[in-house]
């Protein structure tokens, strides 16, 4: 109980004293955290969309397949990344190993099937609607796929920040890959990981408030962000 | 361009849908000039065979031949559906979208998309959410979105079902410009005087089989099946 | 329960103990493996019964705060230099762990250390003051991973870096890679393990009797026998000295 | 690289040979996970729904708010149930520390603000089909709500899938409030961040690999059974 | 129970949606009894005015009062919207959806929806889901779905758009059934021919405001303004 109280403060001294290595660390998860949501993003929305989009052969598999892919536990992905990038693995030669590189590589494994399968789940009602219009206009897949994304674009949200939440949160992976080197490699939930085993509860508390707060702060400008918008609502 | 597309031939053409035979079997062959109505009770097919006509509709059994090869023939249509499809964009875009489908330049888009806003008395709003409009509206802009890419064959269900006395009319008059330009038109209405006024030729759907066909004036005076005789009276058709 | 550090569990002596200890005690001990600090902050809240670490120092601060009855000490192993077979700082021909020490830092060659104030930790920190260095003062060869000594000894195999290690984490490792061995024996590596029962003034629950009985085996001779007849790779890695 | 293949192969001897203490940890492994998942669903599900129905002020933030939750990192909610469950907490009396059920309570905090974000995203197509009507026939709140779940149901799968994988593959909440004790609270996850300790990857992979199996044979067996009623889909 | 709910008072009522006023102000009462016809062309606010005194769509301004408790009077209402509405369920759960809100008996339910599927001629497809049924079909069942608990008041958007003249016919009688039984009815349609079979009074709708009031068949014969005489002969209304 206590150590609640005592989080709490600690994390509000982190904060109101600004801490250096808290923000150093706090940016780097960030950094990481974002770069691993855009790229998976890149990949996913339009992919997630073309799922909904287009019938082939076995696709409803592949769909349970990508779903069964969000089961993905984050040390599996770690050391996966961890063998192809250490120096007798196949990718050694780029020395990526324990550099935030690595660290968005794994996350962007982890978050991929997330947001694909949030995706294909908000495009399918979209597609439904659009379906025969689409078709009679004679449009390329291509063509389909950016125009639901379009339209279709304030039900993606969920999907990105359910992705950036994950991938923020955590920490399985990056451990493994990151190897939460000070100063290189630690973020906040590796820190939180590391005071806990120290029993400074505390202050992993206090880590993991700062921690939602960052969260909460990026859904709320998200949040302002979209309301501009909100005219445009249907 | 239409020469080429024509004759239509539908070969024992059949839509089933779990177990259901909404359609068909339909053998039919479709001349290349004019304004065929496609009338008929509710749930008789009109709208399915439209679709299947168009491709939107899969088929279960039987093929649909143009004169030309299929891929080139889609891209000479367009459709106005019984249901309006807005998408969810302003009114302009809606217009736009097709021509920006089709590459157009964008002062010739612009132009055009002004120019039908215009045609439709939509110019307030063009910048509103496509979503919001009225039903007639709806239609209107649905009609639009279709001709202002002048398709070769234009397939419309209804299209004047939620529109004002003037809109009917104004409507009309487009679709004979339309035709006089050499569009083929298939329609399928419920307002038997729109059809007295539109047809060239008319085709009667029931319990999803062309009961019977022929051309107009004629099948108004004339009609063969006690059916249509019963459905132009407005009775029970049976 | 019995909270221990992770590097006990590591070296795999546990899985040899456990049923042994069920057999002649009865008592079927379930191991918590948590970091040395977790460790205590366990017996501390009363979540286990008894804690089995090596911080002498937090050990004593442990007994003294009244947390815990008493501290037995009822083993030890050895702390071990690994490295890249290379031997980059040429520490294998050291005589004392100072030396070692004090050549890994004039060649700045990569070091992992734990960083999370560990038992392992702590005695490296130790080894660094005696070769009169301050870690705060390194360059970037000196790397802080703040994890578990497996997780470090990835870390280190995957940087070709040097690390301190226990002997039986060090044997058990499977992930060695091209690392290797390179200095150990000096007494001032040696590593005390103590077990300390969580005193049942403070937290009635805890299970006192249960937590001395396995105190009395782990002082028995059958104890003895095991830890010290515990080999990896023919090597001995545990010395039993508990004061029977 | 060799490793992988190593992983592979020690998988299959696992599951061939039936290994016993595999089948136990799976299977604890999908007691926990399902357990959590049914009971943040009974939470989740409605609220979300509740959301995309019910307007009122601060809804958006509130929402926005949820969304951040979704980035909850798991160590942190393991030490908060820790603390809250420990004998020196509130609930310690109820002994509940280190024991499976503190598993799925830390579990059930992960995924429910998941599932409720993703259900809210669902539903509010769905809404805005029905709003009128459901307006129109003076239905009540709750009325609301049933109806979009029951008629919605489809589309909450993809809720519920999230929510299940990310609780199958969670570790770091687990690790602290389940100790990760052989034969009582060691399941899938925390045994492969052992073994990943000890470093032998083989191993950790081969577990990693059968957990995978285990999501893909859920999301499949949950696949035929939204297949049966495919029938019924629009 | 009608009596009680009239008359009912609109005081200046107006909806701005986006800075643009779409309806009002509209200061009206409204009798209890009769058939009221809303006319007026696209966009003009007929669906905006019903779906306010309805109570679906929020006011800017103005107040509606009922003779009785709101909470109580929305109970007693029905409305069937210009694009109908179907639940994705099957047909039959369709119609039971508002009798089981009610908390009706099964048997009762289970006989009235059998009866009604009867009447709309929807026996067949009672199991099918809703969401497929042809456009009349829809509309059908829209109807069907707001009078099968025999609401005191009903609103009509335009109820036979897309239906075939026999529908149509049936639809009529059906309703001047309803009105005899006692309900008050309101419809907006674009059918001058209907307007005139059916309406008691009419309440013609123009650029948001209610342009003219008039018991037919009056009304019909001798419109007052330019505007309704423009509308009823379908002409360019300004
Ligand atoms: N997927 C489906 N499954 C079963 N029956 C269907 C399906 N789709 C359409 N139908 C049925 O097929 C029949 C024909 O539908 P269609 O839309 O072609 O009728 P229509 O002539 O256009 O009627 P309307 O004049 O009301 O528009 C209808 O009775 C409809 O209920
Ligand atoms: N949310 C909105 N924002 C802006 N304009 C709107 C909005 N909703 C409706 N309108 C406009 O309000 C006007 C009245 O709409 P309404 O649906 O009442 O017309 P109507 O008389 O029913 O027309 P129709 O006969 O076509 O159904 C329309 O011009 C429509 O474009
Ligand atoms: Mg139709
Ligand atoms: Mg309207």
């Amino acid at each position: 109980m206590f150590d609640i109280v005592e989080g709490l403060r600690a994390a509000f001294w982190l904060v109101v004293t600004g801490d250096s290595d808290l923000i150093a660390i706090s940016l780097r998860s960030l950094q990481v955290s974002l770069s691993a949501l855009v790229i998976a993003c890149c990949m996913a929305i339009p992919f997630g969309t073309f799922l909904a989009v287009y019938r082939f052969r076995h696709r409803r598999l592949l769909i349970a397949f990508i779903n069964a892919l969000m089961g993905l536990p984050p040390v599996v992905v770690g050391l996966i990344v961890y063998i192809l990038l250490s120096r007798s693995g196949p990718f050694g030669v780029l020395g990526l190993l324990f550099t935030p590189t690595a660290m968005i590589i794994a996350q962007v494994i982890i978050i991929t099937p997330l947001i694909a399968s949030i995706t294909h789940q908000a495009m399918r009602e979209l597609w439904a609607e659009y379906h025969d219009l689409l078709i009679s206009l004679n449009t390329s897949k291509w063509q389909r796929v950016k125009t639901l994304m379009w339209d279709g674009r304030r039900n993606l949200l969920t999907a990105a920040l359910a992705g950036f939440g994950r991938a923020i949160g955590e920490v399985g992976a990056i451990m493994i890959v990151g190897g939460n080197i000070d100063n290189a490699t630690r973020v906040l939930t590796t820190a939180i990981a590391l005071e806990t085993g120290k029993g400074d509860f505390a202050l992993a508390l206090g880590l993991g408030f700062v921690l939602i707060g960052i969260a909460v702060l990026v859904n709320l400008a998200i949040h302002w962000i979209s309301r501009t918008e909100r005219g445009r609502r249907w | 361009m239409v020469v080429e597309m024509f004759p239509l031939h539908l070969r024992d053409v059949s839509v089933r849908r779990h177990g259901k035979t909404i359609l068909g079997p339909v053998t039919h062959q479709i001349g290349g000039s004019g304004l065929t109505v496609v009338m008929g009770p509710n749930g008789s097919g009109k709208t399915t065979l439209l679709r299947a006509i168009h491709g939107v509709e899969r088929l279960s059994t039987g093929q649909i031949n143009w004169a030309i090869p299929a891929a080139q023939a889609r891209d000479l249509q367009a459709y106005v559906f019984q249901q309006p499809i807005m998408l969810r964009r302003s009114v302009a875009d809606n217009l736009r979208y097709p021509l920006m489908l089709a590459k157009r330049p964008t002062g010739e888009i612009d132009d055009l998309v002004t120019q039908w806003l215009a045609r439709i008395a939509l110019s307030d709003a063009k910048s509103m959410q496509a979503t919001r409009l009225s039903g007639g509206e709806r239609q209107k802009l649905a009609l639009a979105r279709a001709l202002i890419s002048d398709p070769a064959v234009l397939f419309l269900d209804e299209p004047c079902a939620n529109l004002d006395g003037r809109a009917t009319k104004e409507i009309e008059t487009l679709l004979t410009q339309t035709l006089d330009r050499g569009t083929r038109i298939m329609m399928a209405t419920h307002d038997i005087g729109q059809a007295r006024r539109l047809a060239t030729d008319v085709l009667f759907m029931l319990g999803g089989v062309v009961h019977e066909t022929g051309v107009a004036p004629d099948i108004f005076a004339t009609p063969q099946t006690a059916a249509l005789q019963a459905f132009l009276r407005g009775d029970i058709v049976e | 329960k019995l909270a221990v550090t992770t590097s006990f569990e590591n070296s795999g002596l546990a899985d040899v103990l456990l049923p042994h200890i069920e057999r002649d005690t009865g008592l079927a001990v379930q191991l918590l493996v948590v970091g040395t600090g977790q460790a205590i902050r366990l017996g501390q809240a009363g979540d286990v019964d008894a804690i089995f670490v090596h911080a002498r120092a937090a050990e004593e601060a442990f007994v003294a705060d009244g947390f815990g009855t008493h501290r037995r000490e009822i083993m030890y192993n050895d702390f071990v230099l690994v490295g890249p077979q290379n031997d980059p700082a040429a520490i294998a021909t050291a005589t004392t762990a100072s030396e070692a020490f004090q050549a890994i830092a004039q060649a700045k060659a990569p070091f992992v250390s734990r960083g999370d104030e560990s038992g392992t930790h702590k005695a490296e920190q130790s080894q660094w003051q005696s070769a009169g260095l301050e870690p705060a003062q390194f360059s970037a060869w000196y790397r802080e991973v703040g994890a578990g000594m497996g997780a470090s000894l990835n870390t280190a195999a995957g940087l070709d870096a040097y690390i301190l290690a226990d002997r039986a984490s060090w044997l058990n490792f499977g992930n060695q890679a091209n690392l290797a061995l390179l200095f150990s024996g000096d007494p001032a590596l040696f590593n005390q393990y103590a077990y300390l029962p969580v005193s049942a003034d403070l937290h009635p629950h805890v299970n006192a009797s249960g937590a001395e009985r396995l105190e009395n085996w782990l002082t028995s001779n059958a104890a003895r026998e095991l830890i010290d007849g515990y080999r990896i790779a023919g090597e001995a890695l545990f010395v039993f000295n508990a004061t029977p």
